[in-house]
């Protein structure tokens, strides 16, 4: 394993100093390893909390900001936060309208954030879950699709109506909205390693890459050969786009990358999906190409797709400043 | 010994979590193949946290020391297995209430109320190749043998525990992050019925003697 | 080799199409492979030009953009762009009020802009090289320091002065300035890998790795033991500290990820690397973490500090809107 | 073959394209040790391009012949080989003249004259480990047996050619890309003279019939 690391029982710890240093827009909790605003939003607006198991960089915590989320709860690598932890960032961030807990669809992280609401008494808490992975293609047989991509846009797109004052149902509506027009789909080319762990999540041939990949480097729903670009846009634009309609509606899209693979890459594969969503009749209105939601050091690539609206862009253009998206501020 | 008394949950504790610590690898290897490449680390560094509170501060009766383990379990695991594991813990913690010790009878309908938290918790039913897997089997042995003496029942439930998690490996998951995997899930034991088994062979062994 | 790639032999040609698509800052010329302002700024206003060998993106075109280049020439993967290029890049850009051309300091590039300005006819030309590695010990017996870090520091600050209105030898006075005092050092966890080559440029054994890097996936000055984050923090320090005195002045730090190293590996290390400057008595100002200038899909990370003062941090914080470096705007 | 004609030039840089490509991935080795591994990839998209513009298109002016040659190579190059090769193949255009062939003395003249471009262009030295370590030898391998046949001069400066691209295999690199490496070059074999080698050797085979 090769890593920049001290202590590999440590490294979300330590990461976290490296954060609070280098981002002017957040403060850190370390004992309790929350992430909040450096400058906290005026009284009575709604609070966006966020969080998950770390190794997802920068999600979530690089999005606290102005425009973005209030506080990010840092779990272990790849293993959700606690619900005191959670809890604990609710009362902390709410300014007397409410808190929108956004939590990505896995076991861990629904039951700890219900626990987190559960707890946070007089707090009014509402709750959006992400799902947007069409990996999982028959998702009656599994705990649902599993949250991904979209969760960015949607921290963004929520975190602006939050700061024009709408109040927490608004906001709640607002990204559930979001949630419910986003797909998303990831390719693996290698496996990433948990520092703790110390060697890769599974073994993958030279030759082969895993489709359906999710953010956990976890192995995905099947392996197929390698294939050049043009064949891998194609693997991530169809069964998105046979899951849900995108024409009609402009179209917010997101050509992540999963940590190792190098943007020159993420730019050449962008430039072979965006013909076949032409071709589909699919109009982007906005891209965002770049690491947003990683899984460690794992090399590989998921497109997100959001069928958005006027009101939807227009959130999206807003002012955002955070250490990981920024535009207008 | 005919109950569990808090000396006896205490070593219980103490067990699993050294038993956690030897199979922390093979705990994370099992997760690898068919999950995320944690469970082996989210329960050493959860039931070692729970051991070490119990020995700092041991509580003498039963309801208060499951609660510790349970809330400790809770804000220390994190992921699927906190919230279970810890709920299992504080279920049992009210089921057995403010007593010293707890003889078969009532261990076995603490264990049941613990094992009714993980399913109402997790929403997962039997055969969804998960912790349940293991925990129904072993919670309807002790039953079975609750009226013989606690270390039969225990070593019981232990044997069904294991056999329960041997019985994950050709199941398809359908709850967890294992379900993802689909038909690929299939030919692996689940992490959470193997640290489950590990559980009910402590129990067994803290009161064997 | 596990690329997201199509021909090996057309890689920057693909990955320009996609950078069109996605970035709404740039128009580009695929045949000579020139990126310039999708809106060019006023007339009378001088121009920054830079280019270089493809593979360190988001480097150069990723900086072209309101209130940083105006064009940026990509040559094939890790060489230099041709003269001619360059020439068109100026001469299109130039809105009458001269160009600055923005060169790293390499044999091949620099040979390259000096043919280019000679190329360049009625259009007024100033150069500024950077040469900021420190790797480079002894510099009289090389072509000179390496460019590496400082000139993403330096395209902004420049490009921010442009953009005031000052005139082209004020222009080129700040750039050297800048270039004058930055400092830089690189470490390698890995080569990366060519495409046109199939393989990794070096084998590095999984228990060593490569100071004093370039960010061409050339070998670095010295192998060593592979080393946890603290010590490798203290490797990329000490040797700009010895070399350039960063105290009693502001400081702009940039903590650079080489292309497959995750976002939380260099958190980490700029947690390492901030106290070691705190107690060394340098007061960082500004701060960068991420992917900047990199080197293909190879792990490693540098660190670039400028010694600034207050002119410099004003131009910095100026608005800049480019696919790679954006606020403010 | 007494003198160099247009044809004799145009067969020169067709079988130096041959060359380049037949080696193209030795010479990215050779860099891929002590540069960035781009050498092979850069002489060969640019050599093969001046021999198809010389063949789509051919000049009958020695001078035009090797502009059109040095034009392709520094607009298709880039990197350091790009400016320096074009450099010594503008230089020997001017230094031949609008001349349909040119005799031993004069394309000895010629060489001189793209040597010196190149030693301008670089600012290298001999034994700085680069491309001048086989071109200068070779030169002057020309020039000492001008006198005689071309074939046998052309013969002599690609013998020497090789031996100086030998040469550098011990000497640490002070120019160009190497040089970052310090005493890590010695014990490779410099590139860009391993090109300039097969640059003469070309030279050789297309005057010896
Ligand atoms: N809904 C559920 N009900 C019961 N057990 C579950 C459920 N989901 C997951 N599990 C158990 O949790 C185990 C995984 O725990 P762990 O790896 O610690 O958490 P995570 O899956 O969040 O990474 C699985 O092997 C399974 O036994
Ligand atoms: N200053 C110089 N003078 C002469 N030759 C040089 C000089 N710098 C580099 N070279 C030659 O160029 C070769 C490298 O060419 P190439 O790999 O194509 O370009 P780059 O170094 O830009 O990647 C070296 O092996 C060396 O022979
Ligand atoms: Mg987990
Ligand atoms: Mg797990
Ligand atoms: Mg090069
Ligand atoms: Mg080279």
């Amino acid at each position: 394993m090769k890593k920049f690391i001290g202590d590999p029982q440590h490294v979300v710890r330590d990461a976290l100093v490296g954060l609070e240093k280098s981002a002017e827009q957040v403060r850190v909790d370390h004992e309790h390893r929350i992430v909040y605003r450096a400058h906290p939003k005026p009284e009575g607006r709604v609070a966006l909390v966020s969080g998950g198991g770390s190794g997802h960089e920068p999600l979530h915590a690089g999005f606290v900001g102005e425009g973005m989320l209030d506080a990010a709860c840092a779990g272990e690598m790849f293993t959700s936060p606690t619900p005191d932890q959670v809890a604990e960032a609710t009362a902390t961030a709410d300014r007397g309208a409410g808190v929108l807990h956004i939590v990505k669809n896995y076991t861990g992280d629904v039951m700890n954030f219900e626990m987190a609401a559960e707890l946070a008494g007089s707090v009014r808490v509402e709750t959006v879950v992400t799902e947007d992975d069409v990996a999982v293609e028959d998702s009656t047989f599994t705990a649902g699709r599993r949250g991904v991509g979209v969760t960015v846009l949607l921290e963004k797109i929520a975190g602006a109506a939050a700061e024009e004052g709408h109040d927490l149902d608004a906001v709640a509506a607002l990204a559930r909205r979001v949630a419910a027009g986003g797909r998303s789909l990831g390719i693996a080319l290698t496996s990433g390693t948990v520092p703790s762990v110390g060697k890769p999540t599974f073994d993958l041939p030279d030759d082969e890459m895993e489709v359906g990949i999710g953010i956990h480097g976890e192995p995905g729903r099947r392996r197929v050969p390698l294939a050049p670009a043009p064949e891998v846009a194609r693997m991530l634009v169809e069964p998105i786009l046979d899951d849900l309609d995108m024409t009609g509606a402009p179209v917010i899209a997101m050509l992540n990358g999963m940590g190792a693979t190098p943007l020159i890459e993420l730019q050449l594969m962008y430039g072979e999906v965006a013909p076949l969503l032409e071709r589909a009749g699919v109009t982007v209105a906005r891209t965002l190409v770049g690491n947003y939601i990683t899984s460690l050091d794992m090399a590989g690539c998921s497109l997100t797709l959001l069928r958005a609206d006027d009101e939807i862009l227009r959130l999206w253009d807003a002012p955002v400043n955070t250490a990981g998206l920024r535009w207008g501020a | 010994m005919a109950s569990l008394t808090a000396a006896g949950a205490a070593a219980w504790i103490s067990r699993f979590a050294d038993a956690v610590d030897a199979q922390r690898d093979h705990l994370t290897d099992l997760d690898s193949a068919i999950g995320d490449a944690d469970h082996g680390g989210n329960m050493s560094r959860g039931v070692r946290a729970a051991a070490d509170k119990l020995a700092a501060d041991p509580p003498t009766h039963l309801d208060d020391l499951f609660k510790a383990v349970g809330m400790t379990l809770v804000s220390t695991v994190g992921g699927a297995s906190g919230p279970l594991y810890g709920t299992f813990f504080l279920r049992l913690a009210s089921a057995l209430g403010h007593e010293e010790e707890a003889d078969p009878a009532a261990l076995a309908t603490g264990l049941r109320a613990g094992l009714e938290g993980v399913a109402a918790r997790g929403k997962a039913e039997r055969g969804d190749k998960t912790m349940l897997d293991a925990m129904g089997p072993a919670v309807e042995a002790f039953e079975a043998a609750a009226g013989s003496d606690l270390a039969t029942a225990a070593a019981g439930s232990a044997d069904a525990a294991a056999s329960g998690r041997d019985a994950t490996e050709p199941l398809v998951a359908r709850k967890g992050r294992a379900s993802y995997l689909g038909e690929r899930s299939a030919g692996h034991v689940d992490p959470g019925a193997a640290s489950t088994a590990l559980l009910f062979r402590a129990l067994a062994e803290a009161v064997a003697q």
